[in-house]
């Protein structure tokens, strides 16, 4: 049941990963890393029941707030970025 | 299904060891340069950590009644050694910078064309 | 007595969360734009991994494990929310239009 | 069944590297860095290396994917093609590759318990540590204790790293805080905030002192808790964060690690040890591993905490 369930995940890491190649906005790209961060921590944790050692779970904790804490990232950077180029411009 | 899994983990993470050697030579980006390094250095974390594999083995934590674990000693430098990668990919990003402000460029063959000018 | 009960329970929650997982991930590759998209991420963010987490409660039993699926569910559902809020408020920023049916008469 | 969630994700590794190689854009490529990180600590859990993957975790998918976004900020986003044709780069890579692969001809299979590396040193630390260290986690224990020399090079390692990225970078300090365009409403995020950081920290020190116990150890505490500052600095500005942990400060901090480390290996000389010999620290050998390795874990966080956010602001107090 274990094996269903991270098979399940793996397709949706992958359904994920097609949607980061394809783009087309940057948004959408850390929208699908963002996803993946999401199933990457369900995956461990389920990982973890399927080889009888559940208590590795500190790993998926941290995945938790990683993934956070750089998807913030990614948007406060970006966005400095683009307000730069706005005042090239001027 | 181990015959042919033989030596699958090693092929791939060459695959990707290359992938990283490529960027590396052939793009002139310095940034892309360094992603490539990174690329190249987490195949060599995992080249590692397959080889510390043992089938049926599990984490080298001691617990009652687990008696196969997989082999600590490449875990251990590897762990070291992806904070130092990540200290080493720093420097290399703040050169990077640097360059950035001192050309007004961080593609090598602009870089080269100035120097040249001089 | 209670074993069993716990595993079905336990599986019909995972199973839940995994469809639900499918569908958010689906929706994600096929939907048209950008706002639209965020829905299907909140379902994967959410209801999947609520629900897969809640199965996984089952299996952990009253453990150390249990405390830390319920830590992890509680960080899941402020970050997730969160991160697609300032996702959607910086791509409104970024003057990203959203899709909207132009035939309809207004 | 593990081969096969082995195999799947090691396809997803090739293909976002693939992808990494033709995106123009860098940004994207940062974005996609972090997938690949991401999948690769995942690998590591299948490969039993847990605590592996809690570093590549707290770093791969975290600080390097923030350092790349600054620098790509600080530079130009597209990527320009490149002059010359890539036959002769191309011809280079077949060659290594085809060269390497043959050489893993002769390795020993995949999971091989026979193959020699299991076979001396590391059998010997998986049998030794429960009597001579007295902590479950095998990798802790030849972190620390059997391998503590080659530790110790590492963290003066990143302390070089540090101080060559604030000699490269200087830093800045920012009486005002200027607000950034970016997210203009940060009500949500700062309360969120406020109510992670405080977790974030305590989390860290978890991690710090259950290492001996289960995954964990200096490395990813340090790792984890300057990513608390950065969430800090991100939610409420950088010269805001700067007041709360000072720059002369973090200077000091990151001395300080490796001082207590070299400290306590010197202390078992002043107590008739050899250089980092723990045993002698306290009455009972076991106990004085212990302790020994507590301390030099907390050394280790101690620097790499620092470095780490030194790094952070060497790249972001650029930004101006």
């Amino acid at each position: 049941m274990f094996i269903a369930v991270s098979a399940v995940l793996l397709v949706a890491i992958a359904l994920g990963l097609v949607r980061a190649f394809r783009g087309p906005t940057l948004y959408d790209r850390v929208m699908a890393a963002n996803m993946i961060g999401t199933l990457t921590v369900l995956m461990v944790a389920v990982l973890g029941f399927m080889a009888e050692r559940p208590e590795f779970l500190d790993i998926a904790l941290v995945y938790v707030l990683i993934s956070f804490v750089s998807t913030i990232a990614v948007l406060r950077v970006y966005a400095s970025r683009v307000s730069m180029q706005g005042s090239d411009r001027k | 299904m181990t015959e042919l899994l033989g030596h699958y983990n090693y092929w791939i993470v060459i695959i990707l060891m290359m992938t990283g050697f490529y960027i590396v030579i052939a793009r002139p980006n310095l940034v892309k340069k360094v992603i490539g390094l990174f690329i190249f250095q987490t195949s060599v974390f995992i080249l590692f950590i397959s080889m510390a594999k043992i089938e049926g083995g599990t984490a080298p934590i001691i617990e009652e009644g687990l008696s196969v674990y997989s082999n600590p000693l490449p875990h251990v430098l590897i762990l070291t050694a992806i904070v130092v990668s990540l200290a080493t990919t720093a420097l290399g990003l703040a050169l990077v910078v640097r360059i950035q402000e001192a050309y007004g460029t961080s593609n090598e063959d602009d870089i080269h064309v100035q120097d040249e000018e001089d | 007595m209670m074993q069993p009960l716990l595993d079905v329970l336990s599986w019909i929650c995972l199973l839940g969360g995994a469809i639900f997982l499918l569908i958010g991930a689906i929706g994600v590759l096929r939907f048209p734009d950008f706002y639209t998209r965020l829905h299907a991420v909140s379902v994967c963010d959410t209801l999947g991994a609520g629900l897969v987490l809640v199965g996984l409660i089952f299996q952990g039993g009253l453990s150390l494990v249990t405390v830390k699926l319920l830590l992890i569910f509680y960080f899941m559902i402020f970050t997730g929310p969160t991160a697609v809020h300032a996702l959607a408020q910086a791509a409104l920023q970024s003057k990203l239009k959203p899709l909207v049916d132009d035939h309809e008469p207004r | 069944m593990e081969h096969l969630i082995d195999i799947v994700l090691l396809g997803l590794l090739m293909i976002t590297g693939f992808a990494i190689v033709r995106m123009k854009s860098l940004l994207a490529v940062a974005m996609l860095t972090s997938i690949y990180s991401l999948l690769s600590a995942s690998l590591f859990v299948v490969l039993d290396a847990v605590d592996v993957a809690l570093t590549e975790a707290a770093i791969g998918a975290g600080i390097s994917t923030i350092l790349m976004l600054a620098t790509v900020a600080l530079t130009r986003d597209e990527e320009k093609a490149p002059r010359h044709t890539p036959l002769l780069p191309l011809a280079v890579v077949t060659v290594t590759g085809a060269a390497l692969i043959y050489g893993t001809l002769d390795m020993p299979h995949y999971g091989d318990p026979a193959a020699p590396v299991h076979q001396h040193a590391a059998s010997a630390y998986l049998h030794d540590t429960p009597g001579e260290i007295g902590v479950p986690n095998v990798v802790t224990s030849v972190l620390a204790s059997y391998r503590g020399y080659d530790t110790l090079g590492e963290v003066t390692v990143i302390f070089t790293a540090g101080a060559g990225v604030l000699a490269l970078l200087g830093y800045r300090t920012r009486r005002r805080n200027i607000q950034g365009p970016g997210i203009r409403k940060l009500v949500v995020l700062r309360v969120i905030a406020k109510l992670f950081f405080p977790l974030i920290l305590l989390f860290a020190l978890y991690v710090l002192f259950h290492g001996d116990y289960g995954p964990g150890g200096g490395f990813q505490a340090g790792v984890i808790f300057a990513t608390g500052f950065i969430l800090y600095a991100l939610a409420f500005g950088l010269g805001n964060a700067q007041r709360v942990i000072h720059h002369p400060l973090l200077r000091i901090m990151a001395a300080v690690g490796v001082l207590i480390y070299a400290a306590v290996g010197i202390e078992g000389i002043l107590l008739g040890g050899k250089f980092l010999e723990y045993g002698v620290l306290a009455d009972d050998p076991v106990t004085g591993q212990h302790l020994g390795i507590m301390l030099i874990e907390l050394g280790v966080g101690i620097t790499v905490a620092a470095v780490m956010l030194i790094i952070y602001y060497g790249f972001v107090s650029r930004q101006d």
